[in-house]
């Protein structure tokens, strides 16, 4: 008696029709495996930057979540594409967290919507969706809403232990809704300029960096409050790397770079710039250099690219912090190392087996 | 043979329009459209250059080796544009500074010398004008379109600095569309023109289909 | 020094001319799809536009200001190019064949590109001295080169079969220019005069 | 105005003279862009074109006397090269030319073949092999499949077929399954 | 444009006979079409300039020829920045009336701020404009009179109308607003505009000297 | 070179990329080797390779209705070398057909059909007395008609591959034990249960090929093999035997990333061991040239694992060439319940059969039967996130999210460029994808496009050179005849009329040629 078996090719299997070949074990990971383990290394981040800054962060989140969603469901279903399996594979979850993290807590509601239309509508699905986005959508949407909103965008909270005044959950909603604060209050009395824009703003009227930092905004080695929220996203981004989610490339090229450059302008002239310490424990440099210059699909994809890569954005986000227009230049340094990656890929090709050059 | 004026509208108007189709001369339609006056205003001076040019050099057109033809033609297309130029100078002073490089550059607007070599040398002058008028008028109804866009989404006004093209009395044109609007910055920046105006031809695209 | 240093940062960079001056945008466009195209294009630009600024600027303050003919600057500038172009692919055909196979196919092209004219209208209305035009062209031209390299990158790596189809072809890549645009305004500063 | 007219007009008889001197000091015989273009061309030297030959059609390119659109054989997929290489934009196939038809090999019918010899003077690439009188056959990996020996037979024994190269078992290409549907097979 | 633009074909000569006949045509037609529009040109851009200086000196009466009576002067400390900064003269019947300051502000956010100031001999401000800047949009550029009326803050003040600590913004414990998120921008028009006014305050004399000195001195008055 | 203080029985260098996989040998090694009984019908395929064209030449050297000797030759293919088939026992040739055979492309190919007639009769053969005295060439010659091939997966025929090696100079022979596909454990049990024998082949083939060493490479965890084979080494004679232990991780027994695991060097990549002066073979192979030379028998089996969680009781089986799968099975007391998949070969090379019915072949070293579980797959296909897990594990150390992108475009000459070819179509990227895209077989699709295309363009270069050549051959002539005409037209008349003439000649010569458009 011959028995007959289903030769591979079943929809369940592998490629669909046809005749497919080995091997026959499917993969264990998953899309969406990989990108919930990089929503759980994001959480003690997250809820360092609530006890910060109040619920804003939260629901700045969610706000940007439900955005991004509704714009992935409609660029899905406008590209004839089944919804479940793609939004069921967090992508857009983890660029909406992202670019949340991004902005200050009482952020008008639009400006997560204006944000995720660029990140999910124009950068990701504009380029064919999950993993044919040449730019890193949650920087093109953070960029977009920078330039296009800048008031709304350097309405930064103090943290928690300077705040004077603290807005409550209801008061953050409708500041949110409506775009404008109670009218107890003033926006010029609640926000403050974040360290590195006193920083930048300390050093061009010609004050050196020890007289800056008396400012009470600033704690033991980075702003107040700031430092430990990137320490609890250097834990999650460690676990990422314990997981073998994300290379040590990346990070460490790219924090490596910003402390050696740092370094060598702070030992010339203490009091012309920030020391390394108090640059790595500012802005977004380590949630940057754990979370978002590792996005896979934007990034480079050689190793030896990825150590470029991350070098590269170090550099960019040092010279634009020392030098450009901009307080934090990582969104700026990472786009830009986006317009770079395919050039560094196609220079740092790895030698193949049994080949003499590269 | 001459094809029907309907034919040479259609073509310059939409199906081969030079903005969004054959996507020549970008530099200017992407520079100066930050405003409607500013689009209008170099739109007219294209409309007058390619009409000129291509009824030059329809006439001109037996007269000419083929080998300098192209050259020949460049160097009457950079008489006609200085012509304009300094019309412009004299009569919109405004208009002309806030267009910068960009009349003199019409020059180098590939649609000019591509509508000269390939109507205006092959057909006699009645039509090369009006083919020359047509592309024209594409090339400055893109400009509109981008112009109206950018404006719109930017300022929230149509048609501010009217008086630059109109004369004076033309300030009060202005349309304030979205009152005590902050704009959308990236709008009238130069990474807003480059989208907006790939939206609008994907636009174009999906209307042709 | 310093000062051509800024010039270049300035055009390579901070005011990009391709991606912030719209300057050189149909080359970039239509061009090439294909690398080594872009990169042959990128040198024979750079050399076009060095050249011509330069002569273009002889031209203007040897002959046109002496003269008073000022208003024929755009009609003398674009001969002064084509000849320039005409030049180079001249001499690069019988001294360099190797490089001729490279750059030939690119060098008539160049002179359609707005960029070179630009080059030099700009010059003369920012009043260059000889060596201040030619680092603005060259800078011009890095700036043009280094962006339309990346560009020609970037495209490989579209997936054409993924993108909605009215966006296929200019609209993604002006939409990607754009994005690039935006990327670069990060360099807003740099170059502060 | 004199000094206008007279200042361009020596400009352009100054650039005149230099191009002249440039074009006798730097005159040179082959032209290297030609080469590139014949080697993308298919080399079927079918004469479809409307040249004797790819060579004679890669000069025409080069000299901007022929468009980019006129070789059947190469198609689309060559039209999109030359553009590339050119830097012009893509055209569709020019439908005088003829289709783009996928390569094929003449087959002689040996038992009709009377010998006559008349293919052999056609083909373009010395891809028949046989004396006057004797039969002939084509050498099929020689074989371009340009379709010119067919109309010199005087008893029509010639006949194009698939080639034999492309019988030879492959793993084919893979397919895309239908995302939806598996998504609901994998997750009930 | 795909072919090359000039010709390579042999009768060299000829061609360019051909082409230089176009040329010379061309350059005779624009030099007709120059002399016809030459005066409408001049005008015009004599009108610009003094449509701009007009605007920041209001309505006065003077005689000279505004746009031509100019110098250019330095000052290290006043002027920081080595820039050069030009004042065109207003004068009635040869007695100075006012003064307009072209000067840059070196301490903007994102870079130098090009300012016009308009200033009464009496060392009163009639007006202040904005050139040019590099400030954000949507941030710093609420400076430009096209954006918002802050610019206006300035006409009719004087160092003497308003003490000289209350030249500085709010938050400096000033007088003039600053603007919610961009406090560097006004701080430095502010900034320059009371340097500029200390300049034309003490070197009044000098500025309207009537031999028209090419350069005014570089020496800064002291007192600062 | 290899220094010989670097090979203390450990391995010392690496190889890029690989997997550590669960190795799930343990079932089928728990069993001794076996024969099963003869089954009713062999049907024996004249092609008995996994890759090649199954339309391959080949000669069938019976008739239907002839009485055959067991090891009597049936057949010969002149592919890749060319080779010998033998009947793997005694009786009737009943059919000479195309059959569905053990080839991943599902297609028929001719098979010998043979109903044993029970005495399992060997035709005559010679043994060799003194091997260590015999010439290398003339071994040499037996092997090649003996059938033996690469048994470790090629299935090179291994006269052949002995025949190239004695051109350059072979100093170490490699013996690969590193059998690192879970399930399979035929190299296993020879090991085990013939281990002398593994010796014996080791010494034949140094003793061909003139080399000086030889290295067997086993894994880290075969305990008790490695045991067993050092205390055979050590016995007088087997100096220049080493045994050296590699760790477990999937691909190591390729032949070159054994090479490299072993000695650092690497093969080149369009080249063979022998070019860096080894050469590797499967310790099977070792066992059947042993076996063959020494008693002069061809191949006519080899040791098959029949294996896997969808059969009942796995174990391995020395098995007729030509047996039914389904026969095999059945003496491991058949299918479990939820068996789903037949494979021949191990989960990460092999190939899926519709039908167990299909014979075994030289290239079988395994059948190996999963279940649903096994094969369900959780996610479809996504697009690339460009992670980069493929290329950490390619041990070809090539770029597959790249190489994918290419081959998907059909762009031959970079994916050319990328290495497509260097791809071992091992599998390790597949296995690590998250976004399950099917790249190995991306590129087995690749490989063979790539071949068309390679082909098409030699072609379209050769035509190019032979119109050329036409051309001016055809001008050359035309310029003879014109010259030789003119002369013997000046040579009689004037000089004025000559020149006329000759104009009028040369316009009927242009008519003439322009018949060519
Ligand atoms: C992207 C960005 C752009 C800014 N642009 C300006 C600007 O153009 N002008 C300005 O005065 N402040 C600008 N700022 C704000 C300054 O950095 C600084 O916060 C401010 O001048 C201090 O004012 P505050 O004390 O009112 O916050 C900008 C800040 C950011 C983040
Ligand atoms: C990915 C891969 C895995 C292989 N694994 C083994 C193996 O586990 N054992 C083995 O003997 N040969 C293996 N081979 C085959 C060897 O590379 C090589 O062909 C063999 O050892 C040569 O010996 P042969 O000619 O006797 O077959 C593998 C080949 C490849 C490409
Ligand atoms: C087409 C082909 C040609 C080969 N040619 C040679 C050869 O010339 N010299 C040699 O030593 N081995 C040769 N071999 C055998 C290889 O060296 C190698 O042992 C065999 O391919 C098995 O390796 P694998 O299973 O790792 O692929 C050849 C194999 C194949 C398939
Ligand atoms: C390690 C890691 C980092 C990621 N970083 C980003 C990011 O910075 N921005 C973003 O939009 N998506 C990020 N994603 C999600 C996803 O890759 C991204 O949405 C794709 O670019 C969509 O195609 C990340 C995913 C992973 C696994
Ligand atoms: S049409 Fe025929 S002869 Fe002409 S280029 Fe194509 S293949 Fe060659
Ligand atoms: S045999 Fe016929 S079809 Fe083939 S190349 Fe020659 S002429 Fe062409
Ligand atoms: S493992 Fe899969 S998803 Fe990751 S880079 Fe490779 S092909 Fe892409
Ligand atoms: S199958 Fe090919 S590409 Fe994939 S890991 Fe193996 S060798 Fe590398
Ligand atoms: S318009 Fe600028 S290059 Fe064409």
């Amino acid at each position: 008696m011959t028995r007959r078996f289903d030769l591979p090719g079943r929809p369940v299997v592998k490629s669909g029709a046809g005749l497919s070949g080995a091997p026959h074990f499917p993969p264990q990971i998953t899309v969406a495996g990989v990108m919930r383990q990089v929503l759980y290394a994001l959480t003690p981040g997250v809820i360092a930057c609530t006890w910060f800054f109040g619920v804003g962060v939260l629901l700045q989140i969610l706000f940007a979540i439900s955005f991004a969603l509704l714009f992935e469901a409609l660029m899905l279903r406008l590209r004839g594409q089944p919804l479940r399996p793609f939004l069921g594979d967090y992508s857009a979850v983890v660029t909406a967290v992202l670019f949340a993290l991004c902005v200050p807590p009482l952020a008008p509601w639009w400006v997560a919507m204006t944000g995720m239309f660029f990140a999910i509508v124009i950068a990701k699905h504009l380029y064919g969706g999950l993993g044919r986005n040449l730019f890193n959508p949650a920087m093109i949407g953070y960029v977009v809403v920078l330039i296009s909103f800048p008031r709304e965008m350097t309405q930064w909270l103090p943290p928690q232990q300077l705040a004077t005044i603290q807005l409550d959950v209801l008061q953050s909603v409708l500041t949110i809704f409506t775009g404008h604060l109670p009218d107890a209050f003033s926006w010029d009395s609640i926000t403050q300029a974040t360290p590195l824009d006193s920083i930048r703003t300390g050093i061009s009227e010609g004050r050196t960096v020890s007289e800056i930092r008396q400012s009470p905004i600033f704690g033991d080695f980075g702003g107040l409050g700031w430092e430990w929220i990137a320490n609890w996203f250097a834990l999650g981004g460690f676990w990422l790397l314990w997981r073998r989610i994300i290379g040590w490339h990346v990070p460490v090229t790219m924090i490596g770079s910003v402390v050696l450059f740092s370094l060598a302008t702070y030992l010339v002239d203490p009091g012309a710039g920030p020391s390394p310490f108090q640059h790595v424990f500012s802005g977004a440099l380590v949630l940057g250099a754990f979370f978002i210059a590792t996005d896979p699909v934007s990034g480079c994809t050689s190793v030896r690219g990825k150590l470029w890569f991350g070098a590269g954005v170090g550099v960019l986000t040092l010279v634009i912090r020392s030098w450009g227009g901009y307080p934090d230049g990582v969104a700026f340094a990472v786009l830009l190392m986006n317009l770079a990656a395919p050039l560094i890929d196609r220079f740092t090709r790895p030698r193949i087996f049994g080949h003499d050059e590269v | 043979m001459t094809p029907s004026y309907r034919k040479i509208f259609n073509d310059g108007l939409w199906h081969k329009n030079t903005g969004l189709v054959a996507l020549l001369g970008l530099c200017p339609l992407l520079a100066v459209s930050t405003t409607i006056i500013n689009s209008l205003a170099l739109g007219l001076a294209t409309i007058l250059t390619l009409s000129l040019s291509n009824l030059t050099v329809s006439m001109v057109r037996t007269l000419l080796r083929p080998e300098i033809r192209i050259p020949a033609y460049v160097l009457i297309i950079a008489s006609i544009v200085t012509a304009v130029e300094l019309s412009m100078q004299a009569w919109f002073h405004d208009l002309y500074l806030s267009l910068g490089i960009f009349i003199p550059l019409i020059v180098t607007n590939c649609a000019i010398i591509g509508r000269a070599e390939s109507f205006a040398s092959r057909h006699p002058p009645l039509p090369a004008l009006v083919d020359g008028f047509a592309t024209g008028a594409g090339f400055c109804l893109a400009l509109f379109a981008l112009g109206a866009t950018r404006e719109l989404m930017g300022h929230g006004s149509l048609l501010r600095d009217a008086q630059f093209l109109l004369g004076e009395g033309a300030a009060t044109l202005q349309l304030t569309i979205i009152p005590h609007y902050d704009g959308f910055r990236l709008a009238i920046l130069p990474a807003g023109a480059f989208i907006f105006l790939g939206f609008l031809i994907a636009l174009r695209s999906w209307l042709a289909r | 020094m310093r000062e051509y240093a800024l010039i270049l940062i300035s055009t390579v960079l901070a005011n990009n001319f391709v991606l912030v001056r719209f300057l050189g945008l149909c080359p970039f466009m239509g061009v090439s799809t294909k690398f080594e195209g872009a990169v042959s294009m990128a040198i024979a630009t750079a050399f076009v536009l060095t050249i011509s600024s330069m002569s273009s600027y002889l031209v203007h303050s040897y002959l046109l200001v002496p003269l008073r003919l000022e208003y024929l600057s755009t009609l003398t500038f674009i001969l002064v190019i084509a000849v320039t172009v005409q030049l180079t692919e001249m001499v690069m055909r019988k001294t360099s064949p190797l490089i001729y196979r490279v750059l030939g196919i690119f060098l008539p092209l160049i002179t359609s590109n707005c960029a070179v004219l630009g080059v030099a209208l700009l010059n003369q209305r920012q009043q260059h001295n000889l060596l201040q035009s030619a680092i603005y062209g060259l800078g011009a031209a890095i700036g043009f080169g280094i962006v339309l390299v990346m560009f020609t990158a970037m495209r490989q790596r579209m997936a054409t079969r993924d993108i909605p189809v009215h966006f296929r072809g200019s609209p993604i890549a002006l939409i990607t220019a754009g994005l690039m645009a935006l990327a670069f305004m990060g360099f807003t500063g740099l170059a502060k005069v | 105005m004199l000094t206008a007219v007279i200042a361009i007009t020596s400009l352009c008889a100054l650039f005149g003279l230099g191009l002249a001197w440039a074009s006798r000091r730097f005159r040179i015989e082959s032209d290297p862009v030609a080469d590139q273009i014949n080697a993308l061309l298919p080399q079927t030297q079918c004469a479809q074109c409307g040249f004797p030959g790819c060579k004679p059609y890669a000069t025409a390119i080069a000299g901007g006397a022929a468009d980019i659109n006129l070789c059947p054989p190469g198609g689309d997929a060559l039209i999109g090269e030359l553009a590339q290489l050119l830097g012009r934009k893509v055209k569709a196939l020019n439908p005088d030319m003829g289709p783009h038809l996928p390569r094929r090999v003449a087959i002689i019918d040996e038992d009709s073949c009377i010998g006559c010899a008349l293919c052999v003077q056609a083909c373009p690439v010395d891809a028949i092999m046989g004396a006057a009188g004797l039969m002939h056959t084509v050498i099929q990996s020689e074989c371009t499949g340009c379709d010119l020996c067919l109309p010199p037979c005087p008893v029509d024994c010639i006949d194009m077929a698939e080639p034999s190269l492309h019988r030879h078992w492959r793993w084919a290409r893979p397919a895309r399954a239908d995302l939806a549907a598996v998504h609901d097979a994998v997750n009930p | 444009m795909p072919e090359s633009t000039l010709p390579h074909s042999p009768p060299m000569w000829k061609s360019a006979t051909a082409l230089a006949v176009v040329a010379a045509a061309g350059a005779g037609i624009l030099a007709g079409i120059h002399e016809l529009t030459r005066d409408d040109i001049e005008a015009q851009q004599q009108r610009a300039v003094l449509t701009q200086l007009e605007q920041v000196l209001g309505p006065i009466t003077h005689d000279n020829v505004l746009h031509q009576d100019l110098i250019r002067v330095s000052d290290t400390v006043l002027f920081p920045g080595d820039q050069l900064v030009e004042i065109f003269r207003a004068r009635q019947d040869g007695q100075p009336v006012a003064a307009v300051i072209r000067l840059l502000a070196k301490d903007g956010y994102n870079g130098d701020i090009s300012l016009l100031l308009g200033v009464h001999y009496d060392g009163e401000i009639s007006g202040v404009r904005v050139l040019a800047h590099k400030e954000t949009p949507g941030l710093g550029d609420d400076i430009e009179f096209a954006r918002s009326d802050w610019i206006l803050g300035f006409d009719g003040l004087s160092l003497t109308a308003r003490p000289r600590q209350q030249w500085a913004v709010k938050r400096d414990g000033g007088g003039f607003d600053q603007f919610t998120g961009a406090t560097m921008t006004p701080r430095a028009v502010v900034k320059a505009v009371r340097l500029a006014l200390e300049y034309f305050e003490s070197n009044k004399d000098l500025i309207f000297a009537p031999s028209v000195p090419s350069e005014a001195p570089n020496a800064a008055p002291e007192g600062h | 070179m290899v220094e010989q203080a670097r090979l203390a029985g450990e391995q010392i260098h690496h190889f890029h990329g690989g997997l550590r996989l669960r190795h799930n040998k343990k079932v089928s090694c728990e069993t001794p080797l076996k024969r099963p009984s003869l089954p009713a019908l062999l049907k024996i395929p004249l092609v008995q390779h996994a890759d090649v064209n199954v339309q391959a030449h080949v000669h069938c050297l019976v008739h239907p209705g002839d009485v055959v000797l067991k090891g009597q030759a049936i057949g010969r293919f002149d592919d890749i070398g060319g080779g010998l088939v033998h009947a793997s026992t005694s009786g009737v040739v009943t059919d000479i057909s195309l059959q569905p055979i053990s080839h991943p492309s599902g297609q028929s190919g001719l098979c010998v059909s043979l109903e044993p007639d029970g005495r399992d009769a060997w035709c005559a053969y010679e043994p060799v007395s003194d091997w260590a005295h015999t010439e290398p060439l003339e071994l040499l010659e037996r092997l090649l008609r003996s059938g033996i091939v690469g048994l470790g997966g090629a299935v090179f025929p291994t006269g052949h591959k002995l025949q190239r090696a004695r051109q350059n100079q072979v100093h170490t022979l490699i013996l690969n034990g590193a059998e690192c596909e879970p399930y399979i454990s035929c190299d296993e049990m020879l090991m085990r249960e013939h281990p002398d024998r593994l010796l014996l082949g080791a010494h034949i083939l140094k003793h061909m090929l003139g080399a000086q060493r030889v290295l067997i490479a086993i894994e880290d965890q075969m305990g008790v093999i490695h045991r067993v084979l050092n205390q055979l080494i050590k016995k007088p004679g087997n100096e220049d035997i080493d045994v050296v232990k590699v760790t477990t991780i999937y691909p190591e027994g390729g032949e070159r990333q054994l090479i490299q695991v072993l000695t650092g060097l690497e093969v080149p990549a369009k080249g063979y061991p022998i070019d860096v002066g080894l050469i590797c073979f499967n310790v099977g192979t070792a066992g059947a040239v042993a076996q063959s030379i020494t008693s002069g028998r061809p191949m006519v089996e080899r040791i098959v694992s029949v294996t896997g969680p969808g059969i009942v009781r796995p174990r391995n089986f020395i098995a007729l060439l030509g047996t039914p799968i389904s026969h095999l099975v059945a003496h491991c007391d058949g299918y479990t319940d939820d068996a789903a998949r037949l494979i021949v070969g191990g989960p990460m090379m092999g190939y899926a059969l519709s039908a167990d019915d299909n014979p075994i072949i030289k290239a079988a070293n395994c059948i190996l039967v999963l279940t649903e579980q096994n094969i369900h797959n959780a996610q479809p296909e996504m697009p690339c996130i460009r992670c980069g897990a493929c290329a950490r594990v390619c041990p070809a150390i090539l770029l597959p999210q790249l190489l994918h992108q290419q081959v998907v475009d059909e762009l031959w000459a970079p994916a050319a460029d990328n290495g497509l070819n260097d791809c071992i179509e091992c599998g390790c990227c597949d296995f690590v994808c998250p976004s399950h895209i099917p790249l190995t077989d991306w590129f087995r699709y690749g490989k063979g496009a790539l071949d068309r295309a390679v082909a098409e363009d030699e072609r379209a270069e050769a035509a190019k050179l032979r119109f050329e050549a036409r051309n001016t051959r055809l001008s050359d002539r035309k310029d003879a005849r014109n010259e030789r005409i003119t002369a013997q037209k000046i040579s009689v008349r004037q000089d004025a009329r000559a020149r006329i003439d000759a104009l009028t000649n040369q316009a009927k010569d242009q008519e003439e040629s322009g018949g060519l458009k």
